[in-house]
């Protein structure tokens, strides 16, 4: 019962250190579906992490923050959208813009504003997003096995939490059963089809862009008005790239991905859990070697080891008409 | 008589300097297959993406049953009853038939009806006009033929009345191409207008009502089907009479210079393009391959040049094995020259200058060697003596490939193929796109080189070209040598229906 | 191709990509007024103390010597049609051969050490590039992915070499021990004070000749020597390799060693050059400003040498003003590389038809 | 004109920065001169702001934080007739001076304070990077903690191995929110920026954190049960003024409990949560330790620590 107990502390830490990763890596998935490849997920969670965590000590509201960090990521969304559709611009050179615009002005405004090193002050009371204690998840937690688990796991998180939750079936039901949908696999796959289908290629493109955006925005929200309780310099630390190997983990499908996203997740918190920890027999673990896991075990995926991960046919290639 | 379904007038477009439609006018009459003709690069694919709204026209007016349409992109023309069948197909290949078919008409934010109504449909298309395919098949998995059809469902199943199919046969076998038609028929006959794009004469003579001829942009002929013959269609297509075969030079009976043995080729997929083909040329020997285009004759030529692994089969350069593994730079080293079916996507590299595109492939030779650098000098100089010599025009070394006309460039590659002096040349569409004075030129370069006791392959699938130059024409067609006859003993006709497949009774005329 | 948008090439070499830093120059004084300061006020302060005395120079050079070598790393594979984004993590790994070979050998003469070390952050960075490089070739891994990935586990390497493996007992921050004499790269004042010359004491050291050797000779590989020829054709037209018999699969992995190679060599400015020992976070991004001062160079050696002595100008300049207007921290630095990626980059064709139309009707009137 | 270079984190981190801070302010207040800091943003500046100092002709040069080492020796060397001082870090220099602290003598009375406080027995500590000077707060406590009470449990994590680990509140709310699902109620963090993570996980849970450096108790009123005061202010307020009035000296100075180098909180903050059984017992403790009756281990003299 005891290890039990243990276990589903772990569980319970990797769902939260899984939000994030899940809100970027769908962020992607609709992106690159669509045909524009996107590694400036990083900046835009960061550019929301920041924007969300000012706006909720400015107005003491958390729900004003989430506002905020959507509209800050659908900003840098429009950059990209802007860049990569319209100009046709190079979109990884778009995406690396994006993530150092958002580095550098997330942590000179932080610096200016609070001078505390770029950080803000941390949230307190409404600022932040309290925690939902799910209905019966006291009175449940008697049952064995399957009470502790609603208790300690399903319930107790903070709205983002179960905002992700709901966008992984919502991003299935939307890609697979929705006109929407199926024309954006569509772009991503053969954009002329699309056009010779009567469809504007570039609309399309733009609200995919948008949705990435959106979603972007609540991982970074997340971060800062509920896990972090403010904002640090960069603190997304990589998660916007560990969420692109997550999505290519899950060969960009859903469902796949949210378990891509608590694999890592689950990686993470076992590594933070076993720093400096003198397990006996073994002696002290290389968390480092931990830490790398998510890239290695992507980098032999994307080497087709195992398993073979094949992209969006047209996904980095700007539409072009004529030749 | 009521108005034309379809109406051109004054069409005029322009890519960057190509002037690919000159003031085009065009009428189609309701209810009638309308054929369009012109050779690689006339513009026909440019003025019917221009119908379709693809392409907006630099100026020109559209009418549709007498109404002018202003047809600004596909949506414009699928809402004025008009369907396209493009020359490269327009699907999404890990999609399903039912989602391929009604992508753009879901009808409903869900797609749960529209796939109904699409399964409904297309079973109703396999009925009334035999076009039989399976939903729910991935459309990626399709033979190309499949594929046609799903192309054509689509556009049927947006209501289209006019139809446009850009070349539908050059990518079918002669029993699709039946099914095609009888399919085009039956259309016709419920009332459906149809314009059928295509180099093939015999197609224009056997479904067509009315034709029109394009020739570098430009309409120079509109003919009732019955009134004409191909032969006259052939001459408004390539604006000459097509001379008399050059009969100057007596095809030599030298040594085999190129040899090839049962050699067969599979793509990267692992399927068979090249199947067991054998056939040797003599020194002072022109050999035609003749052959629907995607019949094999790219993946022959791709693995004797050394750019394509063969499966199997040997073969041999001046007598010498050329080795499996050899590269393209290697037999080029053994003697061969190798001027690409299409000059834009492997001749030339469009983006440099043209010294660096005149020296592709010989970068190593030593007469452009410095040590491990590059003899700038060398390279320059050599490469203005080649245009002097091959009158290409502006005679610039150093201006950048893609600023010189498709005749000019291809004149680059052909100096820099034939001037080192090869056993063996191999040349694929040498003509393509290149107009008459540079088609004159490029035919007697190729004649001095028999001459001067070379082996040259050449590739075209212009029966003309063939003709006029080889000594024997070999046909091939679904990958296999299907016949072999003498030039001064076959005609146009009997080729034609050795590459539809129709016959190859005596294939082995000639060992 | 339309005519709308075909510029002579003047315009098109030296114009159009000189408007567009000075748009992102624009964009960042516009940052500068948000946070409240002067702009104008900014650029003297930063200007004065990047190239206004004799150390403040010497610091721009020793910055530059790094962006010139990260600069070249992200031009070779460029020019091979590949984007390299790992100069971060070959750097890291230049650092660690360099580290290796000096705590190995740095008892021995100069003369022999610095070569072996040099040649190990070189050998040691072509290698952590070659590996996405034959990915990308063999086995079709996008490289831009998987150079991404090497980035995160370089740096897990590190932290876990430098933590666990050289940090010397009871030293607190992680780090290597220094590096013997025989493995310092000898600094510029040093080097020239023999000659009666006395340079105030700066980080710049005989690694930013080499850094220009370096530009002199990536200009000769590509734009003179015959593989050069064949990067360049692969980037431009793989298909026309294959026909001229390259294999562009060689070539890719070539092309990435070569720039992995360079991005390593980095690690001889920072490691060998100043720091004589290993430490964490001594990339400091560097790999990145790589990516910056190669789209601005328009990846051609001369303009990457002045790209990066740019940056060098920002990174000194902004440091010396960070003391003075505290406000305008370093972070300021990073957002004017996103502006100049962005503007020079990913929106490099956005004034074309503009320009193209003002240039047109110049030429009539 | 005096000068100070604070650590990453700046000077208003509510923690070690913060206490250097108050420090100068007070001896500004005192005296009335001003001084010129510099906050640290990355490592390449440490040499390059030390440098700046001295040319401009600052003295004394005051860093604070032991990632100074390396940069303020090249410093120290190139400028001789500068007085520099640093803090956490022996450097022994004729120029420099170097203060450290008994953190291992203060984390001793709160780990006391843990003991006497825990319900459940069982306490964590989250160390912020995985240094010595780290396990000596670490080692401190936890010997604080058996002495208070024998059968204790005591959970330890270090938050990483770089010195982004003292800039993590996220994973210190993890480690923290970890320790207490395993039972801990009272948990002590010496990890700077970090350790408001750990204070608000226990805030959260309904437990008690315990700060350190500064007085944090004001962060969660009333869930802070103390904080391991490390009193740089005073270190630092002192080098001002010895260097003001010529007194300045090199060498090494050690601040503990003895010297009111470190202590524990006490305001209304935390009023309620200390009980007079439990401020007897360490107050006793605290006396036994300056009498040197109790010799609390340091980590750091054989980088061990006797208890776990
Ligand atoms: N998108 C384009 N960009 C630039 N040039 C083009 C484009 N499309 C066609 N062209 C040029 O316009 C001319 C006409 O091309 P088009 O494809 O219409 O000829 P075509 O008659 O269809 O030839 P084919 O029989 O080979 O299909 C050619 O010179 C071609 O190179
Ligand atoms: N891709 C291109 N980029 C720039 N200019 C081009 C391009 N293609 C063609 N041109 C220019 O447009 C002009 C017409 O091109 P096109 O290929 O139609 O020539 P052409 O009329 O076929 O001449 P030729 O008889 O030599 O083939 C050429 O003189 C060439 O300078
Ligand atoms: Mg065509
Ligand atoms: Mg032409």
């Amino acid at each position: 019962m005891e290890g039990y107990l243990l276990a589903l502390g772990v569980l319970d830490s990797a769902l939260r250190l899984a939000v994030p990763l899940t809100c970027a890596c769908l962020a992607g998935l609709y992106s690159e579906r669509a045909g524009v490849v996107d590694i400036g997920l990083e900046g835009k969670m960061l550019a929301a992490a920041f924007a969300s965590a000012t706006t909720a000590l400015a107005t003491g509201s958390a729900m004003a923050g989430l506002a905020a960090g959507l509209a800050a990521a659908l900003m840098l969304a429009l950059v990209h959208g802007f860049a990569c559709i319209s100009q046709r611009g190079n979109q990884i050179v778009s995406g690396v813009a994006i993530n150092m615009l958002a580095a550098g002005l997330t942590a000179l405004l932080g610096h200016v504003w609070y001078n505390q090193g770029g950080r803000t002050p941390a949230l307190e009371g409404g600022a932040r997003f309290a925690e939902i204690a799910l209905p019966l998840a006291e009175t449940l937690r008697a049952v064995p096995l399957l009470g502790p688990f609603y208790a300690e796991v399903v319930s107790g998180h903070p709205l983002p939490v179960y905002l992700a939750l709901v966008a992984v079936p919502a991003t299935w039901f939307l890609l697979y059963r929705t006109r929407w949908g199926l024309r954006i696999r569509a772009v991503g796959e053969n954009p002329a089809a699309v056009d010779t289908a009567g469809i504007a290629v570039g609309r399309l493109r733009y609200s995919a862009v948008l949705a990435c955006g959106l979603l972007c925005g609540l991982g970074g929200s997340y971060m800062a008005v509920s896990q972090a309780a403010g904002f640090l310099p960069n603190m997304t630390a990589g998660k916007g790239f560990i969420a692109l190997a997550a999505l290519i983990f899950a060969k960009w499908r859903p469902l796949a991905a949210l378990g891509a996203c608590l694999l890592f997740g689950l990686l993470d918190a076992g590594a933070i859990r076993l720093q400096g920890v003198i397990l006996p027999g073994i002696g002290s673990v290389p968390v480092q070697a931990i830490q790398a896991l998510p890239y290695i075990l992507t980098v032999i995926l994307l080497a087709g080891f195992v398993g073979r991960a094949i992209p969006p046919r047209a996904s980095g290639i700007p539409y072009v008409k004529e030749r | 008589m009521d108005a034309p379904a379809i109406e051109l007038i004054g069409i005029d477009k322009r890519f960057g300097a190509v002037h690919a439609n000159r003031a085009v006018s065009l009428a189609v009459r309701a209810g009638t297959i309308h054929g369009v003709i012109g050779e690689n690069g006339a513009g026909k694919s440019t003025l019917m993406s221009i119908l379709f709204g693809f392409y907006e026209a630099d100026s020109g007016e559209i009418r549709v049953h007498g109404r002018p349409a202003r047809i600004l992109n596909p949506a414009d023309a699928i809402a004025a009853g008009i369907g396209m069948v493009h020359q490269h197909f327009m699907l999404v290949a890990p999609m399903r038939v039912a989602e391929n078919v009604m992508l753009g008409a879901e009808g409903g934010a869900l797609t749960a009806g529209g796939l109904a109504r699409a399964r409904a449909e297309i079973a109703r298309f396999g009925r009334e006009y035999g076009l039989l395919v399976d939903p729910d098949a991935i459309v990626g998995e399709l033979s190309v033929g499949l594929q046609q059809r799903v192309e054509i469902i689509k556009a049927l199943y947006r209501g289209a009345e006019i139809l446009i199919l850009d070349e539908p046969t050059g990518v079918l076998t002669p029993a699709e191409t039946e099914q095609l038609f009888r399919v085009l028929d039956e259309l016709r006959r419920q009332g459906r207008t149809i314009l059928l794009i295509t180099h093939k004469l015999r197609e224009i003579m056997a479904i067509t009502d009315t034709v029109s001829v394009m020739r570098r942009g430009e309409m120079v002929a509109h003919l009732e089907t019955r009134a004409t013959n191909p032969r006259a269609l052939a001459e408004l297509m390539v604006g000459r009479a097509i001379q008399p075969p050059m009969r100057d030079i007596p095809a030599a009976e030298g040594r085999p210079l190129l040899e090839v043995e049962n050699l067969t080729v599979t793509d990267a997929r692992g399927i068979p393009r090249v199947r067991n083909v054998s056939f040797s040329i003599r020194a002072g020997e022109i050999l035609g391959i003749a052959g629907v285009s995607g019949n094999g004759q790219s993946e022959l030529v791709e693995a004797i040049a050394g750019m394509m692994p063969r499966a199997s089969g040997a073969i041999r350069i001046a007598g010498r094995a050329v080795p499996e593994a050899a590269d393209a730079a290697r037999i080029r080293a053994m003697g061969l020259a190798h001027v690409p079916e299409d000059r834009h996507r492997m001749g030339l590299v469009t983006a440099f200058p043209a010294y660096e595109s005149a020296m592709l492939g010989r970068q190593d030779a030593p007469r452009y060697r410095a040590g491990p650098f590059v003899d700038l000098a060398a390279a320059i100089a050599d490469t203005a003596g080649k245009m002097a010599r091959f009158d290409v025009r502006p005679p610039d070394p150093l201006l950048k490939t893609a600023n010189f006309s498709g005749g000019n460039q291809q004149k680059i590659v052909l100096a820099r193929e034939i001037e080192t002096d090869p056993d063996v040349l191999i040349v694929a569409q040498p003509t393509r796109g290149v107009d008459i004075g540079a088609i004159a030129f490029i035919h007697r370069r190729i004649l001095d080189l028999k001459a001067a006791g070379k082996a040259i392959l050449l590739v075209s699938v212009e029966l003309d070209e063939l003709f006029a130059l080889a000594d024997r024409i070999l046909v091939m067609c679904g990958g296999a040598l299907v016949g072999t006859r003498r030039r001064e003993e076959t005609d146009q006709n009997e080729i034609g229906l050795m590459m539809a497949g129709l016959d190859n009774a005596g294939a082995e005329a000639v060992p | 191709m339309s005519p709308a948008t075909s510029l002579p090439r003047w315009a098109d070499v030296v114009l159009l990509p000189a408007l567009n830093v000075a748009l992102a120059f624009l964009a960042a004084g516009l940052v500068v007024l948000a946070i409240g300061e002067n702009p104008l006020e900014a650029t003297a302060l930063l200007l004065r103390g990047a190239l206004g005395h004799a150390e403040g120079l010497g610091f721009t050079l020793y910055y530059a010597t790094n962006f010139v070598f990260t600069g070249l790393a992200v031009a070779v594979a460029f020019h091979a049609g590949l984007f390299n984004i790992g100069g971060e993590g070959q750097a890291m790994l230049g650092g660690i051969g360099a580290a290796a070979a000096a705590l190995a050998l740095g008892h021995l003469p100069g003369a022999v050490a610095l070569p072996a070390a040099i040649l190990a952050a070189a050998l040691c960075g072509a290698g952590w590039a070659a590996v996405p490089g034959w990915l990308q070739a063999r086995r079709g891994s996008h490289v831009v992915i998987t150079t991404i990935m090497f980035n995160f586990i370089a740096s897990a390497l590190l932290v876990y070499l430098l933590v666990d493996v050289l940090r010397p007992e009871g030293m607190m921050e992680p780090s290597s021990r220094g590096f013997a004499s025989g493995a310092r790269l000898p600094f510029i004042h040093e080097a020239v004070a023999p000659l009666g010359l006395a340079l105030p004491k700066t980080p710049l050291n005989l690694a930013f000749p080499l850094a220009l050797l370096a530009a002199l000779l990536v200009w000769l590989l590509i734009y003179r020597s015959r593989l050069g020829y064949a990067i360049r054709i692969v980037g431009a037209n793989p298909e026309a390799a294959r026909y001229a018999g390259i294999s562009p699969a060689k070539i890719t992995v070539l092309a990435m060693a070569i720039s992995g190679a360079l991005a390593g060599m980095m690690a001889v400015n920072e490691i060998l050059g100043v720091q004589h020992r290993l430490l964490l976070a001594f990339t400091a991004g560097y790999g990145f400003v790589g990516i910056a001062v190669a789209l601005m160079g328009r990846g051609h050696p001369a303009g990457i040498v002045l790209a990066a002595l740019l940056f060098g100008v920002l990174y000194q300049g902004g440091t010396e003003l960070a003391f003075d207007k505290p406000n305008i921290s370093r972070d300021m630095i990073v957002v004017i590389q996103g502006l100049v990626v962005l503007f020079a980059g990913a929106l490099e064709f956005m004034l074309r038809p503009a320009l193209a139309r003002v240039l047109q009707r110049r030429r009539r009137g | 004109k005096p000068a100070i270079t604070f650590d990453v984190g700046g000077k208003f981190d509510k923690s070690f920065n913060e206490a250097a801070y108050n420090g100068a302010e007070a001896f500004k207040k005192k005296t009335g001169i001003a001084y010129r800091d510099f906050e640290i943003q990355n490592d390449a500046q440490r040499e390059q702001a030390l440098t700046r100092f001295a040319r401009d002709g600052h003295n004394p040069i005051i860093a604070i934080g032991f990632s100074h080492g390396n940069a303020l020796k090249k410093v120290a060397a190139e400028f001789p007739n500068t007085r520099f001082a640093i803090i956490d870090s022996v450097i022994d220099m004729p120029n420099v001076q170097s203060i450290v602290f008994k953190e291992h003598e203060g984390s001793y009375l709160v780990g006391l304070l843990a003991a006497k406080a825990s319900k459940s027995g069982k306490v964590g500590f989250v160390g912020g990077m995985d240094i010595p000077l780290i396990r000596r707060f670490a080692c401190g406590y936890v010997q604080g903690v058996k002495a208070g009470r024998a059968d204790a449990e005591v959970f330890q994590n270090m938050t990483g191995t770089t010195g982004a680990a003292f800039n993590d509140p996220l994973k210190g709310a993890e480690l923290a929110k970890a320790q207490i699902g395993r039972g801990a109620d009272v948990v002590y963090h010496a990890a700077g920026n970090t350790g408001a993570g750990v204070l608000r996980a226990a805030a959260d849970a309904g437990v008690l954190g315990i700060g350190v450096d500064s007085n944090q108790n004001g962060m969660h009123p009333g869930k802070v049960l103390t904080s391991m005061l490390k009193r740089v202010d005073i270190a630092v307020e002192k080098i001002l003024t010895e260097a003001h009035a010529g007194q300045w000296k090199p060498g090494l100075t050690v601040l503990g409990l003895a010297e009111g180098g470190v202590d524990w909180a006490q305001d209304d903050n935390n009023k309620v949560l200390i009980t007079a059984e439990m401020r007897a017992a360490v107050d006793k403790a605290a006396a036994e330790i300056r009498s040197g009756a109790v010799k609390v281990h340091d980590y750091m003299a054989d980088q061990k620590c006797p208890v776990q």
